[in-house]
């Protein structure tokens, strides 16, 4: 069965609460569609159905979302939209441990660890749930701020007449607080960098694991999905893995190839493209 | 004191008893570089608190009626002038002082999680957007929106909430004014933020 | 822009073209820091001298004859709104009865980057704290912490300097005796957020 928003009259009618849903989020995934056998839709949408339980997570073929994606970021590689981007990977990352708890036997509850396996499951739709409505009152600030905006507060010194009653302005700190203030203020700040750490998944550098990555190709010249993920510290690293590759791909360093579906994929390094688009992908909106 | 009595410190020797109430008022909140709370205007013009409150609504009223170029809102839990909505290009090209800058998507995210947690420490505040905030949190707090509100009492860790500015920024009143989040959100959540918290 | 001609962005639907000029000088004078001279005021609504300058003496007689708490007075070479003469009491009473305010986060840090780097313009101090300081600049004016202390040669930039006041309120003599800095100093990043983290 496929679902697609013109299954929906209005595209809100049949499916209110998800059509909320689908709202904040839309705005920086306005033009992001993905085009599945079980849905055809906006991102955003995608996630409400899961969330709804209208759609079974097992069934949405992830890396295809991935891939819709990358090639939908490529025809915008002009404007680059990271917020979206950032987006997009926490989401991600969060279906994909959604999706791994799913696909575990999950009848009988045999052993304590299968137990803590379907807590995690249901934590995970929570903490989806719980990050989207946050996201959503978030656009709304967004909203108000610009409202308000428009509005100037009078804030004029007073006339001189009144300026010598002001009360006493509070410091509430001495001479050496003072100047730890001012040292933390003026020292560099740390360089902005991607917010790519995922709860589950110590802190990756896209960048980093991407260089890592084509160094370790360039080196071998060519090697197996399976052998580059070897020893991934958890899902994410292993979805950095794919989006480096995919980006490598896209500027003609590798090449793929896979003998039969679900066998091994190869991945040949072919070293002729540049990798300018690799560091693309890290530059930071986490300030 | 009740306002019945006669008050010596008014200067009108013609049988006037000073400025009445309404011009009392827009001096006032003429002078005032943040909100006053009706309870602050209340004390200095010794008058009943509803009084005031009700002249202020009147003659915010006025003003609208009046199509003036500003107006009384009341916000961040008191009253201030501001110039009418649609005066804002002139008074942008007037107004020398560089623009708020808008907020990125993580820092919104951030203060709005804060904004109905608080107070909320960052890893909280981390485990429920799924990314760390330490950066985010500190430009909010650069920028006057959050501060510091002491600390966890078990994991000692620094707790943060919004600060007046906020309020101001966002239009509101106050606290209570923000809106609702969204229903579908699970009832159990609060638990589930402090497993996270703690993990 | 003339007011003759209709405008489409402007939204009133009733053949309103925006704020009348009235209304414009209200919301304009509203904001002004200073005396605005007529000449500015035509130049940012681009109506001529004398029209404006006939309007806000109109005003300015209106909020007279309404026995408004505040009005419009020519001073200077130019107009600024002010209490009206008989509501001083109030006012008076209204800024001394005040408390003393505590400094925010963002002012506090904003006071640090000028007293260690002073004279230093807004930019300067934005560029430093990664954030636009220009309102938490004017408060620390407003409050008497900062002061202007003529304009960069180069940029012509205005300066800002700390005040003697501010000296007192941290209980210093002089400039001089600020603490140096070096030692509060982290070695590296790192430990500037591990600090953060622990302040």
């Amino acid at each position: 069965m496929t679902v697609s928003v013109d299954d929906f009259p209005d595209g809100t009618g049949a499916l209110p609460d998800a059509a909320v849903a689908a709202g904040p989020g839309a705005r920086e995934t306005a033009g992001f569609e993905v085009h599945l056998d079980v849905f055809e839709g906006p991102f955003d949408l995608l996630l409400a159905l899961i969330a709804k339980h209208k759609l079974d997570i097992t069934e949405v073929a992830l890396s295809q979302v991935t891939d819709e994606f990358i090639a939908y970021l490529s025809e915008r590689s002009d404007d680059w939209d990271l917020d979206q981007v950032s987006y997009f990977l926490v989401v991600a990352a969060t279906l994909l441990d959604l999706k791994a708890a799913r696909l575990l036997p999950s009848g009988e509850v045999e052993d304590e660890e299968d137990l803590a396996l379907l807590e995690a499951r249901d934590l995970l739709f929570a903490r989806l749930l719980q990050y989207r409505a946050y996201k959503e009152v978030a656009a709304t600030f967004a909203a108000r701020m610009a409202a308000a905006a428009r509005r100037f507060p009078r804030r004029v010194p007073l006339e001189p007449r009144f300026a010598e009653l002001l009360p006493e302005v509070l410091l509430g700190l001495g001479p050496a607080e003072f100047a730890r203030v001012a040292a933390l203020a003026l020292a560099p700040r740390p360089l902005p960098k991607v917010s790519t750490e995922h709860i589950h998944a110590p802190e990756i550098n896209l960048k980093e694991h991407a260089r890592l990555i084509a160094a370790r190709l360039a080196q071998a010249g060519r090697a197996s999905f399976r052998q580059l993920t070897a020893g991934a510290a958890g899902g994410y690293e292993i979805v950095a893995t794919f989006l480096a590759l995919l980006e490598l791909y896209r500027e003609g360093s590798v090449s793929f190839d896979q003998i039969a579906p679900l066998s091994d994929l190869f991945v040949t390094w072919t070293g002729n493209g540049d990798t300018s688009s690799v560091n693309r992908l890290t530059e930071s909106d986490d300030e | 004191m009740s306002s019945d009595h006669s008050e010596p410190e008014h200067t009108g020797g013609e049988g006037e008893v000073g400025p009445g109430l309404r011009a009392s008022l827009e001096a006032i909140l003429l002078v005032a570089d943040e909100p006053v709370p009706v309870v602050v205007l209340a004390q200095v013009l010794e008058r009943p608190r509803n009084e005031v409150a009700a002249e202020l609504a009147d003659l915010a009223g006025e003003y609208v009626n009046e199509g003036r170029g500003f107006d009384l809102r009341e916000v961040a839990g008191g009253w201030r002038f501001y110039t009418r909505e649609d005066c804002a290009p002139l008074v942008e090209r007037f107004v020398s002082d560089g623009q708020e800058v808008r907020l990125t998507q993580a820092a919104l995210e951030t203060l709005a999680v804060v904004a109905y947690r608080q107070p909320v420490s960052r890893v909280r505040v981390s485990a429920v957007r799924g990314v760390n905030c330490d950066s985010v949190m500190r430009t909010l707090v650069l920028r006057g929106l959050v501060e510091e509100a002491g600390t966890d009492k078990e994991t000692s860790a620094i707790l943060y909430r919004t600060t007046t500015y906020f309020l101001e920024r966002l239009g509101l009143a106050s606290l209570e004014d923000l809106p609702e989040l969204a229903p579908f959100l699970p009832a159990d959540i609060e638990d589930i933020e402090d497993e996270n918290a703690r993990a």
